[in-house]
C-alpha cells in the first residue's frame, strides 16, 4: 500500500523487501549461544537449495542473512541455526514455538550438487560453518548413490561449541562416510578426540584423489587460507575447491553494497563460490 | 521486558541541561512514562526506590564522595547509562584537570577560603572511570531524540546504536556549505555524529562536542590546521573543549 | 528529436503554471548561502538556473536519504505491508553529468532484482536537463561523460541568449510542455552545439577513460591508496554527494508508543569505518587505504566493468566536499601516473 | 504538639541542583536552622582561563541548562565590554528576543512542574499527567513555544548556538517569525487560562512576610532584562554593573559550596519578585492585569509570590516578543560579519536571567585569550536570603509541627527557583 501516492496495490505486490511469514516449530538449544530452530512457510515450500541463505526479519528490530540448514524438501519446513551474537538474533532466540518471523529467500549462489554428482566430496568446515555445509551434507547422504566417497571434516574453537552432536554420533557410525573432527583446545573439558586446527585433519585422510574430488570449504574468515594451502598441498586444482563467504549484508538482492568485493556481489554472486572463480579478487579472501 | 522497566535518573556535577532535554520532549514525556515506570528522579519527584532495571546518570565524577554514591548506584542497577558528555567523557568539566593544579584552580575561584573541606575536589572524570557503563549518550546537550532511540532500543531488547561516522556526514545531509569553505576551523571530521550537525548548520565550527569518532585521524586534521596556522597547542587545546583526550602525534 | 525555443521569463512563466497546476511537485535548482541546492518550488522566483554545482546531486529524490521501505506492528510479522511515496514530479535544470549519473541509478535499481521503490518514483519523474551555464573548477565531466543524459531526459535545455533551446527527448517531455509559450528553434545544429560546450572544463582525468578499468586493475598495489589513505577522515562526504552513489543501510525504527514500526533505509557508504564489518567483528575493510581503494575502483573499474559506462560523471562534488582535498578521481590518476614505480604494472 | 522538631532534608528534590535543609529545635530552643548546598564545586572561573574570547560564552553557557541562554549573553556582553565591540540593534532585538524565549521555557518549568505539585500536595508532576490532563497539555504547550522560539532563533532549545560574540551567526527567515507571531499571539489565552489555574491555587501559598533588599536591573525604556543598571529599593540612583563587586560583595560560608552575597542589609534577594518590586510600574497592559488578578498589586515581601511574579513574567515575556518580532519583521535580516578586532581589556556584562541579575567578567589578553573571570550567579545572591526566611519562618511557625514545617520549608526553597548546580562557583579572584 502506498501513501499519499498513485503506485496502490503494486508496491505491495512487487517490493523485494517485504518478507513472507514463517511460523517457528522447533527449537533446540545447542551450545551456550547457537541454537537449532525450524520453521514452517505454511501454503509453499521455500524451494532453495543446498547453500542458499534467506533473510529472517523481526518487526521492530531489523533483518539478518541466515544460511539454510536443512537440505531441499518439498514439504513447507526448513531448518537453521543461529547464534546469538546482537540485535536480530538474539530477538530470534527468545521466540517460542507457534511465534511468527518475516523472510524474504531463498537468495545467492547454491553448492553445484549437479556438478559434483560421481565425484568424491570432502567437506571442511569450521564452526558456524557446518550449518550451511550441512543442507550440502545431507542432501549428499539423502542421494548417497550419486556422489562416491564422502568426507566430512569439522573443527570447532572447544568441545562446548561442537554443533549437531546428535548427528555427528550418527555420521562417525556411519561406514559409508569418513567423519573427523577436533577442536583447538579442549579448555578443561573432557575430550579424547583430537586436538588442534582444522588443517591438522588433512595429513590424517588417506587416497584422497584431487582430481576426482571437490572440496567444499566453509568456515571463518582467517580458515579459508591455511585450509586453501593444505588443499594445494594435497595436489587440489582452485577448480575443485568451493568455498562459502560471509560479508556484511543489508538487502540481499545486490543493491546495498554491503557485500561487493571487487565486481562482485556476495548475496548475488555468492556467497557460495568456486575458488578459482574469486582467487584473482583481492579482497575475497 | 515484561513489566515496565524501573527507571531511575541522577545527576553529578553538570549543567542539568541534559535532562532538560527531557523535559523538552514535551508529548513525548506522556510516551515516555507509558514505556518506563519513572521511580527515581529528584529534579522531578519526591521519591526513591531500592533497585533499577536502568539507571540514567548525568554529570561527571569530581569527588570521593560522588565516587561512593555512583558505586553504590551501579550495584542498584541492572543496566547503568551514562548521557551528556559530562557522563560520558567529564565533559567541559575537564578542562579544569588541563591546569596547572587544582590547589590554583580552587584558589582562583575561592580566593583564600579554598582550603576549606567542602570544596575539596578531584581531576574530573567520566562515568566509565568509576563504574562499569553499559551504554554512553554523547553530546552537550544530549539530543532528545537520540536519547528516545536509546530508551526504545533498551524497552525492545535490541542494542542501542549511536553513529561511528563524522559530523561531516550529517552536515553535507543538510546541504550546508563546509565551514572551510567560509575559513572557519571546524572539528566536524573528527566528531562523532549524530546531533544533525545543529552547530554547522547554524553558521558555527563544530567543537566535537560529542567526542570523536572510534577512530578520529587527528594527524590529517593537523595537517588541515597547520594550513591555518595553528600550533599543535593550540589544535590540542581546540579538541579538548569537551574532555575529548587526543594524541595529536607529531 | 524536436527543438524549440522559449524566452526565459516564458519558462519562468511555464513553470509558475506547472506549480499552480499541482499535477506534480516541482523541483528547480535555488541558492543556499554562496552555493545550490535542489529544492521544491513554490514559486518560480526562487530559481537560480545560473549554477555551478548544487551540493547534493538529484539522487536525493529517487532514493531519498532516509526512505521508508516497509510499516509494520512491531512483534506482529503478519502486519509487514510494503510502502512507497511515489509523488510525481519534474525536476528542472539538472546538468547532463547528473542526468548520466541517474542512467547509472537506474540500471543498478533495475537490473536483477527490480527495486520498485526506486523505480517507481523515478517512472513518477520527469527530467529536464540543462547544459552547465557556470564554470565549476572542479568539474571534468566532458573526460568521462558520452551520451547517457539522452537515456534518461525527458527534454534538455540549452541556454542562447536569454533563451532556452528545448530537444524534446521523450514523449512524457512533450506532454509536459504543452500549453507553455515553446516556439520554433531558428537557430542552427552547428550553434547550438557550440552553445553546449561553451563552458569549458579545466580538468580531466589523465587517462583515456576506456582505459582506466584496466588501469587500476593493475595498480591494485601503487602507493597512492596508503598515502591519500592516510589522509582520508573516513568521513564519507564523498560518496555522499556523489551521484553515482547508491549504497544503503536498512534499520528497524518503532514510535515511542512501541505499537508503530518502521523499516527505512538511510545512506550509507564505503568510506564509512564500519561498513564492511561483519557480526563477529571482523572488518574486511579495516583499514582507511582499502576503503579509499574500493571507492575509486568502484567508479573506475567495478561498475565500467558492470555497465560498460564509467562509474564516475566527473561532477567534481567529492573534491569540492572533501576536507583531506584528496577524493578526487583526477587528483587520484595524477598522482598514479606523476609516481608510476616499477613493479606496479604487474 | 511536640516543641521537639528535627527536619532533614537530604537532597531536596524538585530543584535543580543539590541543597539540604537542616532544622534541630529542642524544646523550643533554636539549636539550627540551615539552608545548605553541598553541590559539587564546579570552578568555571578556572576553566577558561588561557581559552579563546570566542570559546568563553560556550564554556559559562554549560554553567547550567536552564539559564544557559543567560549565561550566554552575560558572557557575550562581558567580552564585548572588554574588546569595546558594538552589536547592531539586529542583534541585540534578537538577544532580548531570545531572553525571553528562555524565561518563558523557565518559568513555565518551574512553576508547573516543579511548584504546582506542592500546591497539590503530590510528589511531583507525573501523577498530574492522568488526574490533570487538560493543565498539563496546556503547559506542554507553552512550554515547547518557548522551546521553539528558542531553537528558531537560537538554533537550539538550551545552549545556543547562534549568539556569538557581536552577532548572530545565522538569522530567522521572516516566514519563521511570522509563523513564532502568530503563535505568541495565540498563546495570550492559554497563558490566562494558567493564571486562572494558578489563581485557584493560590490559596495554598503560605502567608508570610519578611521585608529585604531587591536587586535588579532597570532602565527607563521597560520592564528591564537585557540591558539596564543596578537599583534596589535601598538606593536612588541606579548604579553601573561595571561597579557590581560592592553591590554583592560575596563570602564563602562553611555549609555551603556556593557563596553567599549582601549589600544594605544583611542580605538581599534577586529573582522575579526583585524586578517586579523594582519595576512593576513599567510592565505592559496585560502582564498588568495578570499581576492584579494574582494578587501582586506593588511591592511585596511575601517569598512565595516570587512563583507569582514569574507566572506574570510569563505574560510579559510573550507581550514583548510580539512586539520584537514586529520589530525585527522591519528590519533586513542579514548575517553579520564575524569580529575581528580583538584587543586586551576587561568588561562586566549583566542580565536578568529567570532566577534573577547576574553577572559576568572577564580580563583578555591582546590575543583574546582569557586571563581572569568571575561569574556571580543569582542563586547564590539569594541563598543568604533563604537563611535568613527560614530562621524568621521557623519561629514564627513552630505550632505548625515537624511535617507541615518540613514541607512549607522546601516549598519556599523552591519558590526562589534555586538553580543550585551553577551557583556554585564564584569566587573573590583578585583582579590586578
Ligand atoms: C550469507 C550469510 C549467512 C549467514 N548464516 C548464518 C547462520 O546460519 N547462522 C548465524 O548465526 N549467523 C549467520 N550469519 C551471520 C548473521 O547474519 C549475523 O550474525 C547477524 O546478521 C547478526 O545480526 P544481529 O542483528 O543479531 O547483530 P547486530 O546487532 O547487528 O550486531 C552483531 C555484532 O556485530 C557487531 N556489529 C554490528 N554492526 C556493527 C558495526 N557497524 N560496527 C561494528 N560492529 C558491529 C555488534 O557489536 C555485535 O556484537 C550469516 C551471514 C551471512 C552474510
Ligand atoms: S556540531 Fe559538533 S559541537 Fe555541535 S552539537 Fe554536533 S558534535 Fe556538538
Ligand atoms: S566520484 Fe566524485 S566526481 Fe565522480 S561522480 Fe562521484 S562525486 Fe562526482
Ligand atoms: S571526503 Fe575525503 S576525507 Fe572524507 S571519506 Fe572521502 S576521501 Fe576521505
Amino acid at each position: 500500500m502506498c501513501e499519499d501516492c498513485t503506485c496502490g496495490e503494486e508496491i505491495q505486490k512487487n517490493s523485494i523487501y517485504l518478507p513472507e511469514v514463517a511460523e517457528l516449530v522447533s527449537k533446540k538449544k545447542m551450545t551456550d549461544v547457537d541454537s537449532f530452530f525450524e520453521f514452517d512457510l505454511k501454503g509453499h515450500s521455500l524451494g532453495h537449495l543446498p547453500g542458499q541463505f534467506a533473510e529472517i526479519s523481526i518487526p521492530g528490530i531489523g533483518e539478518a542473512p541466515i544460511s539454510i540448514s536443512s537440505p531441499p524438501s518439498d514439504d513447507n519446513k526448513f531448518e537453521m541455526v543461529i547464534r546469538n551474537i546482537g540485535s536480530v538474533t538474539n530477538a530470534i532466540h527468545s521466540l517460542n514455538v507457534g511465534d511468527k518471523i518475516g523472510i524474504r529467500g531463498p537468495f545467492g549462489t547454491s553448492f553445484p550438487m549437479n556438478n559434483l554428482r560421481g565425484k568424491n566430496l570432502l567437506f571442511v568446515t569450521g564452526g558456524i560453518g557446518l550449518v550451511p555445509a550441512r543442507s550440502a551434507i545431507l542432501y549428499a547422504l539423502q542421494n548417497r548413490a550419486d556422489y562416491k566417497d564422502i568426507t566430512i571434516l569439522f573443527g570447532c574453537k572447544e568441545p562446548g561449541q561442537r554443533l549437531f552432536t546428535d548427528e555427528i554420533e550418527e555420521w562417525k557410525n556411519r561406514n559409508d562416510i569418513t567423519f573427523l573432527e577436533t577442536v583447538d583446545t579442549c579448555n578443561g573439558n573432557k575430550w579424547d578426540g583430537n586436538i588442534g586446527v582444522i588443517t591438522t585433519l588433512l595429513p590424517k585422510l588417506e587416497n584422497v584423489d584431487p582430481l576426482e574430488t571437490y572440496a567444499i570449504v566453509v568456515g571463518p574468515p582467517i580458515m579459508y587460507k591455511y585450509v586453501i594451502m593444505g588443499l594445494h598441498d594435497m595436489d587440489f586444482s582452485d577448480k575443485k575447491i568451493i568455498v562459502s563467504l560471509e560479508r556484511r549484508m543489508k538487502c540481499g538482492v545486490g543493491k546495498c553494497g554491503h557485500c561487493q568485493m571487487d565486481n562482485i556481489y556476495v548475496c548475488q554472486d555468492g556467497a557460495v563460490f568456486y575458488y578459482d572463480d574469486i582467487k584473482h579478487l583481492k579482497e575475497a579472501l | 521486558m515484561g513489566s515496565k522497566p524501573k527507571v531511575a535518573f541522577f545527576d553529578f556535577a553538570c549543567c542539568e541541561g541534559c535532562q532538560l532535554q527531557i523535559a523538552n520532549l514535551e508529548e513525548d514525556v506522556i510516551g515516555l512514562t507509558n514505556l518506563v515506570d519513572v521511580v527515581e528522579f529528584r529534579e522531578v519527584l519526591t521519591g526513591s526506590a531500592p533497585e533499577y532495571d536502568i539507571a540514567f546518570i548525568e554529570g561527571s565524577i569530581t569527588r570521593k564522595e560522588d565516587e561512593e554514591r555512583i558505586k553504590d548506584i551501579r550495584e542498584r542497577s541492572k543496566l547503568l547509562v551514562a548521557f551528556g558528555q559530562c557522563a560520558v567523557s567529564g565533559g567541559i568539566n575537564r578542562l579544569k584537570n588541563n591546569r596547572e593544579s587544582l590547589d590554583q584552580v580552587k584558589k582562583e575561584v575561592y580566593g583564600d577560603s579554598y582550603n576549606m573541606p567542602h570544596l575539596d575536589t578531584y581531576p574530573t572524570k567520566g562515568v566509565d572511570e568509576v563504574v562499569k557503563v553499559d551504554f554512553h549518550i554523547p553530546g552537550c546537550p544530549i539530543d532528545k531524540n537520540e536519547f528516545l532511540s536509546v530508551v526504545k532500543a533498551i524497552a525492545l531488547g535490541k542494542t542501542p546504536s549511536i553513529p561511528n561516522y563524522p559530523v561531516c556526514i550529517e552536515c553535507k545531509l543538510r546541504e550546508n556549505e563546509c565551514l572551510f569553505d567560509l575559513n572557519e576551523v571546524c572539528l566536524g571530521p573528527l566528531a562523532r555524529a549524530g546531533c544533525g550537525a545543529v552547530c554547522p548548520s547554524n553558521g558555527v565550527p563544530c567543537d566535537a562536542c560529542r567526542g570523536t569518532v572510534d577512530n578520529p585521524n587527528q594527524n590529517a586534521m593537523h595537517e588541515i590546521l597547520e594550513k591555518y596556522n595553528y600550533t599543535v597547542d593550540e589544535i590540542k587545546r581546540k579538541i579538548n573543549l569537551f574532555g575529548v583526550k587526543p594524541e595529536v602525534k607529531k | 528529436m524536436e527543438i524549440l525555443k522559449i524566452s526565459e521569463s516564458d519558462f519562468l512563466s511555464f513553470l509558475d503554471k506547472k506549480i499552480d497546476e499541482k499535477n506534480e511537485k516541482v523541483i528547480g535548482v535555488v541558492k543556499k548561502g554562496s552555493h545550490f541546492v535542489f529544492n521544491e518550488l513554490e514559486s518560480s522566483d526562487k530559481l537560480a538556473l545560473d549554477y555551478d554545482v548544487t551540493m547534493l546531486p538529484p539522487k536525493k529524490y529517487f532514493q531519498p536519504p532516509k526512505e521508508l521501505l516497509l510499516k509494520y506492528k512491531p512483534g506482529d510479522s503478519e502486519s509487514y505491508q510494503a510502502v512507497n511515496n511515489c509523488d510525481p514530479m519534474a525536476i528542472v535544470g539538472i546538468h547532463y553529468y547528473d542526468l548520466a549519473a541517474i542512467y547509472m541509478m537506474d540500471r543498478a535499481f533495475s537490473e536483477g532484482e527490480r527495486d520498485e521503490h526506486y523505480m517507481k518514483k523515478r517512472e513518477n519523474s520527469i527530467l529536464v536537463g540543462l547544459y552547465p551555464t557556470k564554470y565549476f573548477k572542479y568539474r571534468f565531466a566532458k573526460s568521462v561523460v558520452r551520451d547517457q543524459a539522452y537515456k534518461v531526459a525527458d527534454l534538455m535545455m540549452v541556454k542562447m541568449n536569454g533563451e532556452y533551446i528545448v530537444e524534446v527527448v521523450s514523449e512524457k517531455g512533450k506532454e509536459f510542455i504543452k500549453g507553455g509559450n515553446f516556439i520554433k528553434n531558428n537557430y542552427t545544429l552547428q550553434e547550438i552545439d557550440d552553445a553546449k560546450n561553451k563552458v569549458k572544463d579545466d580538468q580531466k582525468i589523465p587517462i583515456s577513460v576506456e582505459l582506466v578499468p584496466d588501469y587500476l586493475g593493475k595498480n591494485h598495489a601503487h602507493p597512492v591508496w596508503e598515502v591519500f589513505g592516510e589522509k582520508c577522515f573516513s568521513c564519507g562526504s564523498c560518496v555522499l554527494v556523489c551521484p553515482t552513489c547508491y549504497c544503503f543501510d536498512v534499520r528497524d525504527e518503532v514510535e515511542l508508543s512501541l505499537a508503530e514500526g518502521k523499516r527505512i533505509r538511510v545512506w550509507d557508504g564505503c568510506m564509512l569505518e564500519d561498513f564492511a564489518v561483519c557480526a563477529d567483528g571482523h572488518n574486511f575493510r579495516k583499514e582507511k587505504g582499502q576503503r579509499f581503494r574500493h571507492r575509486i575502483y568502484r567508479k573506475g573499474k567495478h561498475l565500467p566493468e558492470k555497465y560498460h559506462y564509467f562509474g564516475c560523471v566527473g561532477c567534481g562534488r567529492c573534491q569540492y566536499s572533501c576536507a583531506a582535498d584528496i577524493a578526487g578521481p583526477v587528483k587520484v590518476l595524477k598522482y598514479m601516473e606523476d609516481n608510476k614505480q616499477g613493479g606496479q604494472n604487474v | 504538639m511536640s516543641n521537639n522538631i528535627k527536619i532533614d532534608v537530604h537532597h531536596i528534590t524538585r530543584v535543580e541542583g543539590h541543597g539540604n535543609i537542616v532544622v534541630d529545635i529542642k524544646e523550643g530552643n533554636v539549636n539550627k536552622i540551615e539552608w545548605q548546598v553541598p553541590e559539587a564545586p564546579r570552578f568555571f572561573e578556572a576553566m577558561v582561563i588561557g581559552r579563546e574570547y570566542h570559546e568563553v560564552a560556550t564554556i559559562t553557557s554549560r554553567i547550567c541548562g536552564i539559564c544557559s541562554i543567560g549565561h550566554t549573553f552575560a558572557s557575550l556582553k562581558a567580552t564585548e565590554a572588554a574588546m569595546g565591540i558594538e552589536i547592531s540593534d539586529l542583534t541585540k532585538d534578537l538577544r532580548e528576543l531570545l531572553l525571553h524565549g528562555e524565561t518563558l521555557q523557565s518559568h513555565i518549568l518551574h512553576v508547573c512542574y516543579l511548584v504546582v505539585p506542592d500546591l497539590l500536595k503530590v510528589n511531583s508532576v507525573i501523577p498530574l499527567i492522568k488526574s490533570h490532563t487538560e493543565v498539563i497539555l496546556l503547559v506542554t504547550k507553552l512550554h515547547r513555544l518557548a522551546n521553539e522560539l528558542c531553537e528558531i532563533i537560537g538554533g537550539r532549545t538550551t545552549h545556543p548556538i547562534r549568539a556569538r560574540v557581536g552577532r548572530f551567526s545565522m538569522m530567522p527567515t521572516k516566514k519563521e517569525l511570522e509563523v513564532l507571531k502568530k503563535r505568541l499571539i495565540e498563546s495570550v489565552d492559554d497563558l490566562k487560562k494558567l493564571a486562572e489555574v494558578v489563581k485557584s491555587l493560590a490559596g495554598g501559598i503560605p502567608d508570610f512576610t519578611r521585608e529585604t533588599e531587591y536587586l535588579s536591573l532597570t532602565n527607563d525604556k521597560e520592564y528591564a532584562f537585557y540591558e539596564g543598571e543596578c537599583i534596589t529599593n535601598d538606593i536612588d540612583t541606579p548604579l553601573h554593573v561595571d561597579g557590581y563587586r560592592n553591590m554583592v560583595n560575596e563570602f564563602v560560608v562553611s555549609q555551603s559550596t556556593a557563596k553567599y552575597g549582601k549589600f544594605n542589609r544583611e542580605s538581599f534577594m534577586v529573582g522575579a519578585l526583585a524586578r517586579y518590586n523594582n519595576n512593576y510600574k513599567q510592565l505592559p497592559a496585560l502582564s498588568a492585569s495578570v499581576a492584579g488578578m494574582l494578587g501582586l498589586d506593588g511591592i511585596n515581601y511575601n517569598p512565595f509570590m516570587n512563583n507569582i511574579a514569574q507566572v506574570v513574567e510569563c505574560v510579559f515575556a510573550v507581550e514583548r516578543s510580539i512586539e520584537i518580532i514586529d520589530n525585527l519583521l522591519d528590519t533586513e535580516l542579514k548575517t553579520e560579519k564575524k569580529e575581528t578586532n580583538i584587543k586586551a581589556g576587561r568588561g562586566v556584562g549583566a542580565v536578568e536571567v529567570p532566577r534573577g541579575i547576574l553577572f559576568h567578567e572577564y580580563e583578555y589578553d591582546e590575543n583574546g585569550i582569557c586571563t581572569s573571570a568571575n561569574c556571580v550567579i543569582p542563586t547564590n545572591l539569594n541563598h543568604n536570603n533563604i537563611q535568613l526566611d527560614f530562621e524568621k519562618y521557623v519561629k514564627e511557625n513552630l505550632a505548625i509541627g515537624e511535617k507541615e514545617m518540613g514541607f512549607n520549608l522546601e516549598m519556599m526553597v523552591r519558590a526562589y527557583d534555586p538553580c543550585i548546580s551553577c551557583s556554585t562557583h564564584f569566587l573573590n579572584i583578585e583582579f590586578k
